[in-house]
């Protein structure tokens, strides 16, 4: 399923490839033939449900895993059968892992002392990358001492310090209250800006991966599905897996005839941008809900008749399920403008012609 | 013979070792003394020490057969303290050092003229041995407790004192009380005689506190009012404990009691067997003699210490041992292995049931 | 944290079970304290106080020997069964093949062992292959017997170890064995320090193992005592008595007391009950 | 720099990577258990089928006879015996051990660590020390007896040589290992539950049967093995405590060693032993497992 070897834009060596990388357990792939490049300084997010095989390719790119064939590039230079301790690759885990015989000092410090930097070096590093994640009163407590963000803080820094190649971080925020990982989303963007290492961030929160990343991978099934900026896979999902599960979709099969997809007999939806498909072709279709009007349709827009079911409030928006036949519901998510007044809602019952601009049609196989 | 990586593999060929000869003498190291806990006064182990400079580091065994065994798995003691019969085993399969009466200075303590021990049942021209201790076996009882004694050892039947009767937990012992009950020799290993035995010591179940060997706590605890008992412990309980020593009695049972010896040996393999030599000299000493009756009260033959011996059992002369008692049929003897085991066998069941 | 797992009424049955039990647990070793300053050698009446029993004991080289005797035991005994039994449990934790839970299952089977058997069997042992009952045979056979204890609380904490410390140290350069030495051991050092004060504890007051295996050194101490009550006890037993209860009584409280000093959440008393996660 | 350095080392092979280290620090404690843990257990096994050669040494031989001498009523019901009482001792170590452990673990407020230090102070002390203790303490003329006769209470009970005070003696020596275990899966429990209970059942009794004890029931089994097979093995609290008809199956091995000089018997009774506990140990296993099944 997966695609060639996607081309970076950037001419330098990519921080990371991996070349049909599989790695199977007990006869059950788990990553299957994977081609990757993430380019230097990049923020690239992998994205997927658990259990697709995200976190066994991020283990295997840090050499905690041995794949079972395919190759792990570094830099450039063939790591696959380099153990963990030689890769210049550093790890935040999802538990943080923290040594808890060590303070917060001696936690930072440790990747470095392994290098035999000297002391003075040593301290003075130390207390910069405390300085920048913010816990430079910190560094004599222990770690059992600190909160959630702070050990998360405490393992960020304990691998940064070692300015890899590549830093992979595997859920990181997982563990945080919700308030906390939106902070701590805006502050690693942040870091990662100012240090400028590659970052490969490994999570299932698809809005974490969107607002931090670069690019973003969504992985399924050991495959990746597709790959593409935030907008990219936002706007224009490829498969029904990537529209399915970023964002909501109004998802709907039907066949391909003569540059419609015909959903239903009376419904069929034009989709003028779709090439590669043959006439009776089963294909499906996705329109977000944020595309679909309800009121000041446009003459270019797609227009279809339907009747509100139900309406639900949710502040800034407001979700309405369309049907238009028995079979076929539609949801539609309307931006509460300042104009609009209590008594302009609709309400279940109302007739209502809702319509889109044909290019927000997209056509999956 | 022993094939060398397990001693589990061998013949029933006969061991007939020559003994070693004896060891002058002469301080050789430190003694490594293998004996019954607390059975030298600790002062005079402590005078040895310091009068010859060396150090005596002890092990204890808590029966002969334990003794035996740590001997038979090849450890090295200096000096040992067994039973007689012990001494014909031991020397018998070549493990033990002859000991030279003309190195000690005070052999004469224990070899004079007309000495039993110049040829003791146990080791013929006391070629091995040099005698440490007597003992009879017979009945302590609470005078305040019970009332009718009969000089026979059906006396540990009596009911008066029913729950309060302690048998000795030690297998001679036991077997011989019931032997010499029923008119048997007390070391009888036939079968039918065994049988009886054994019915008889189950009778005595009912009555029966519990079989210990700890005579002397079961006594001043009130447990026992009549203990099958040594006559040192009883002389240790009455003289040495008792608040009211009158309130304690001990007979020598009219069937006949066993009479007992234990004697010092140097085993064949003892690194220091010139310290061991010194050292039972040293004890042979009347003043040492003496000191270590008063702490065990129990007579050490030594001659010129008896004399404080009869003194101190004055008030029970049923614990005096003489020397001429140990002249009878009543010392255990070494029995084969048959034997041994068919004894073992029948006191097991009599206290497993 | 105490005082919100506290239920607001006390189950009175329990708490006056619990008095009566350390009233009953108590007793015996109050009367060992007692006795052992009686002026007298009676174990049942109380005449009078003196030290005499503790200058008996200070002049008794036999018992001193064998005190020093049981110490150096329960000393090599710990260090040798700490080293095998960390290795044990580490290798355990992380090899998770068939023949990795055959080894675990056999060797748990001396904590399902009764002592006696171990005892025998150690002594069938070494008789057979000719090895002289010593010091040295006891020791072999308390390291047996006590690895089985340090893997139970080695694993106990490893198991709260998450995999990804260890692969957190091996991703900041440590070589597998350095990730030991550096991060897994400084880890486990709590659980050590339980287990080797239990393994001591246990050690230093075996009686059965000892008995089977012991020869000519000085006889360990529960061996020289179990040779002397058989026939009556003199009250300087009672002495040692004593101090070992004092001596114990100080090693658990720096069980509890020494893992807060080093500033760690959790007591090796903690470990060795299993408890307080 | 010193990572770039490196680079150039030979890669280690692949699959072996990570688990070289653990395997080797298995191999040592491995052997060790084999040589004198399993090893030993065979030639327990393989002299039991000895005999006693003329001079009264044990070696091998393929005689049943000390199997044959075992199977006689006296050692059967010695063998029923010495179940009865580790079982009592069990039973009553439970019955301790429940009220102690619940009553300082749910009750013991800030002394709870100080409570069970000062319930396994004395276990560190010597045993035979304590045995002999009460020996001295339950005499006819002992301190307790004085006290009952003192206070008018009785006029002296014999406590000594009966199958209690071998009981007694064993759940002395042994209820600590009841306690803990109950106690730390106590320490482990919800206590929001035992208050749901209460609401739920009306009434302490039927909440500790239907909430505490179900809930802490592996600590409960884990200390019923814990305390049954020292007690099963013990021949000191028989030997000190004990009257004439408490000999357990640890004094007649004991017995075999010493003064009966007969290892391979010996050896006989402490494959027998092994073989009654091993089929104990699998009923006792399947039983707590699927009752621990259950909801």
């Amino acid at each position: 399923m997966s695609t060639a070897p996607m081309s970076t834009t950037a001419a330098t060596t990519p921080s990371v490839s991996l070349r049909s990388l599989t790695k199977t357990f007990g006869g059950s792939i788990v990553v299957d033939a994977l081609d990757l490049d993430i380019a230097s300084g990049e923020f690239f997010s992998l994205l997927g449900p658990s259990g697709c095989g995200k976190t066994t390719t991020l283990r295997m790119i840090a050499g905690f895993s041995d794949p079972t064939s395919g190759t792990v590039l570094v830099g450039g230079e063939d790591v696959t059968s380099t153990p963990p301790h030689r890769r210049d690759v550093n790890t935040v885990f999802q538990s943080y892992a923290l040594f808890e015989h060590l303070d917060v000092r001696g936690n930072v410090g440790f990747g470095l002392r392994r290098r035999g930097l000297d002391k003075a070096t040593l301290n003075r590093r130390v207390s910069d990358m405390l300085e920048l994640v913010e816990l430079g009163d910190r560094g004599k407590e222990r770690p059992s001492r600190l909160s959630g963000g702070q050990r998360q803080r405490v393992a960020l820094a304990r691998a940064l310090i070692n300015e890899p190649k590549v830093l992979l971080l595997d859920e990181p925020l997982a563990a945080l209250d919700l308030k906390l990982r939106r902070a701590m989303q805006a502050e690693l963007k942040a870091i990662q800006r100012e240090v400028g290492i590659t970052f490969l961030f490994v999570t299932h929160d698809q809005d974490e991966a969107l607002s931090m990343s670069d690019r973003v991978a969504i992985m399924n099934e050991g495959v990746i599905e597709q790959c593409g900026t935030p907008e990219d896979v936002y706007e224009h999902p490829t498969s029904v897996f990537a529209a399915g599960f970023i964002g909501t979709s109004n998802l709907m099969s039907g066949t391909w005839s003569s540059g419609c997809v015909a959903i239903s007999p009376t419904v069929s939806i034009p989709a003028p941008g779709h090439q590669g498909s043959a006439e009776g072709d089963s294909v499906s279709v996705a329109v977000r809900p944020e595309k679909i009007w309800l009121s000041d349709l446009t003459p270019a827009m797609f227009r279809l008749p339907g009747t509100i079911v139900a309406t639900s409030y949710h502040g800034a928006t407001t979700q309405h399920l369309v049907s238009i036949t028995p079979d076929l519901t539609l949801t539609v998510l309307e931006q509460n403008l300042p104009r609009m007044r209590a008594d302009d809602r609709w309400i279940p019952g109302d007739r209502v012609e809702m319509g889109w601009l044909p290019e927000h049609t997209v056509v999956l196989r | 013979m022993t094939l060398p990586g397990c001693a589990y593999i061998r013949d029933d060929a006969p061991v007939d070792t020559p003994l070693p000869p004896s060891a002058k003498a002469e301080i050789d190291g430190d003694l490594v003394y293998f004996n019954w806990a607390d059975y030298l006064a600790p002062r005079v182990v402590k005078g040895f020490q310091e009068e010859y400079g060396v150090k005596v580091i002890e092990s204890n065994y808590d029966s002969m057969e334990g003794m035996y065994a740590k001997l038979a798995a090849g450890n090295q003691y200096d000096i040992v303290f067994p039973i007689a019969k012990w001494v014909v085993k031991l020397r018998r399969e070549g493990k033990l050092r002859s000991i030279d009466p003309a190195q000690l200075q005070n052999a004469d303590q224990v070899f004079y003229s007309g000495s039993y021990f110049n040829q003791p049942w146990y080791d013929a021209g006391s070629a091995v041995s040099v005698p440490f201790t007597v003992y009879k076996t017979g009945v302590g009882w609470r005078t305040d407790k019970v009332s009718t004694m009969t000089g026979s050892w059906q006396d540990l039947w009596n009911d008066e004192a029913r729950g309060h009767i302690f048998t000795l937990d030690d297998q001679d012992e036991a077997l011989a009380m019931a032997a010499l009950l029923l008119g048997y020799d007390v070391n009888t290993a036939k079968a039918s005689e065994l049988e009886e035995m054994k019915k008889l010591l189950i009778s005595q179940k009912g009555l029966l506190r519990a079989y210990s060997s700890d005579d002397i706590n079961n006594m001043v605890g009130g447990d026992a009012w009549v203990h099958h008992m040594w006559s040192g412990d009883f002389l240790y309980l009455q003289q040495g404990l008792a608040d009211d020593p009158a309130s304690f009695d001990f007979e020598a049972p009219s069937e006949g009691t066993p009479i007992n010896s234990d004697a010092y040996v140097i085993p064949a393999n003892a690194q220091h067997p010139g310290t061991a030599m010194v050292f039972i000299d040293y004890l042979l000493r009347p003043e040492n003699a003496i000191k270590n009756m008063n702490y065990l009260y129990y007579p050490f033959p030594v001659r010129d210490a008896l004399p404080a011996f009869a003194d101190l059992a004055k008030d029970v002369p049923a614990c005096n041992v003489e020397i001429s008692d140990l002249e009878n049929e009543n010392v255990f003897r070494l029995l084969g292995t048959d034997e041994v085991q068919r004894r073992a066998a029948m006191w097991t069941e009599v206290k497993a049931s | 944290m105490a005082r919100a797992r506290r239920l607001e009424r006390k189950p009175m049955f329990a708490v006056v079970v619990t008095a009566v039990f350390f009233a009953w647990l108590y007793l015996p070793i109050l009367a060992v304290a007692l006795f052992s300053l009686n002026d007298k050698k009676s174990l049942s009446t109380f005449s009078g106080f003196s030290l005499r029993w503790y200058d008996d004991l200070v002049h008794n080289d036999a018992l001193i020997d064998s005190l020093l005797a049981s110490l150096k035991i329960a000393t090599v005994a710990t260090v040798g069964s700490l080293v095998l039994g960390t290795m044990l449990a580490l290798g355990l934790e992380r090899v998770r093949s068939r023949r990795g839970r055959v080894i675990g299952a056999v060797t748990l089977l001396p904590l399902v062992t009764p002592e006696i058997v171990t005892g025998v069997a150690a002594l069938l042992l070494f008789t057979g292959v000719g090895l002289k009952l010593s010091m040295t045979t006891v020791i072999l056979a308390e390291i047996t017997f006590s690895i089985a204890y340090v893997t139970v609380i080695v694993r106990g904490r490893l198991a709260g170890v998450s995999l990804e410390v260890e692969e957190a140290a091996r991703d900041l350069g440590c070589t597998p064995f350095q990730a030991l030495r550096l991060v897994i051991l400084p880890t486990l050092v709590p659980a050590l320090v339980g287990a080797g004060l239990l393994v001591f504890a246990l050690v230093f007051d075996d009686f059965v193992l000892a008995f089977f295996t012991t020869g000519v050194d000085p006889q360990p101490l529960p061996v020289r005592v179990y040779s002397s009550i058989r026939f009556g006890v003199s009250p300087a037993i009672n002495a040692i008595g004593t101090l070992m209860l004092i001596g114990s009584a100080l090693l658990i409280v720096a069980a509890l007391v020494l893992p807060r000093l080093f500033g760690r959440g959790t007591s090796s008393l903690d470990l060795i009950t299993g408890g307080q996660k | 720099m010193a990572v770039l350095d490196r680079r150039g080392a030979k890669p280690a092979p692949r699959s072996a990577q990570r688990t070289w280290l653990w395997g080797a620090l298995l191999a040592l404690p491995t052997a060790w258990m084999v040589a004198f843990f399993v090893f030993s257990m065979a030639i327990v096994v393989l002299l039991s089928f000895g005999r006693t050669t003329n001079d009264g040494f044990p070696a091998f031989a393929t005689s049943t006879a000390n199997y044959r001498a075992l199977w006689n009523d006296v050692y059967l019901e010695l063998f029923w015996r010495s179940l009865l009482y580790a079982l009592a001792t069990v039973a009553i170590s439970v019955l301790i051990a429940y009220p102690v452990a619940y009553a300082v673990a749910l009750h013991g407020g800030r002394y709870k660590n100080a409570l069970i230090a000062a319930i396994v102070v004395p276990f560190f002390a010597s045993y035979l020390i304590r045995m002999y203790a009460w020996k001295a303490l339950l005499s006819d003329d002992g301190l307790v007896n004085s006290g009952l006769r003192g206070s008018g209470l009785s006029d002296g009970v014999t406590f000594l040589n009966t199958p209690w005070a071998v009981i007694g003696g064993l759940v002395y020596g042994f209820v600590v290992f009841m306690i803990l275990p109950i106690y730390a899966s106590l320490e482990r429990l919800d206590v929001s539950l035992i208050e749901a209970g209460k609401d739920l059942y009306h009434g302490p009794v039927r909440t500790f049967f239907s909430v505490t004890l179900p809930a802490t029931r592996a600590g409960l089994y884990g200390g019923v093995l814990l305390v049954f097979l020292p007690a099963l093995g013990d021949f000191v609290s028989a030997q000190l405590l004990g009257g004439a008809s408490t000999f357990m199956m640890g004094n007649l091995v004991q017995q075999q060693f010493t003064e009966g000089q007969n290892w391979p018997l010996g050896s006989a009774l402490t494959v027998a032993m092994m073989a009654a506990l091993t089929v104990l140990m699998v009923a006792y296993l399947r039983a707590t497992s699927t009752q621990a099944q259950e909801p």
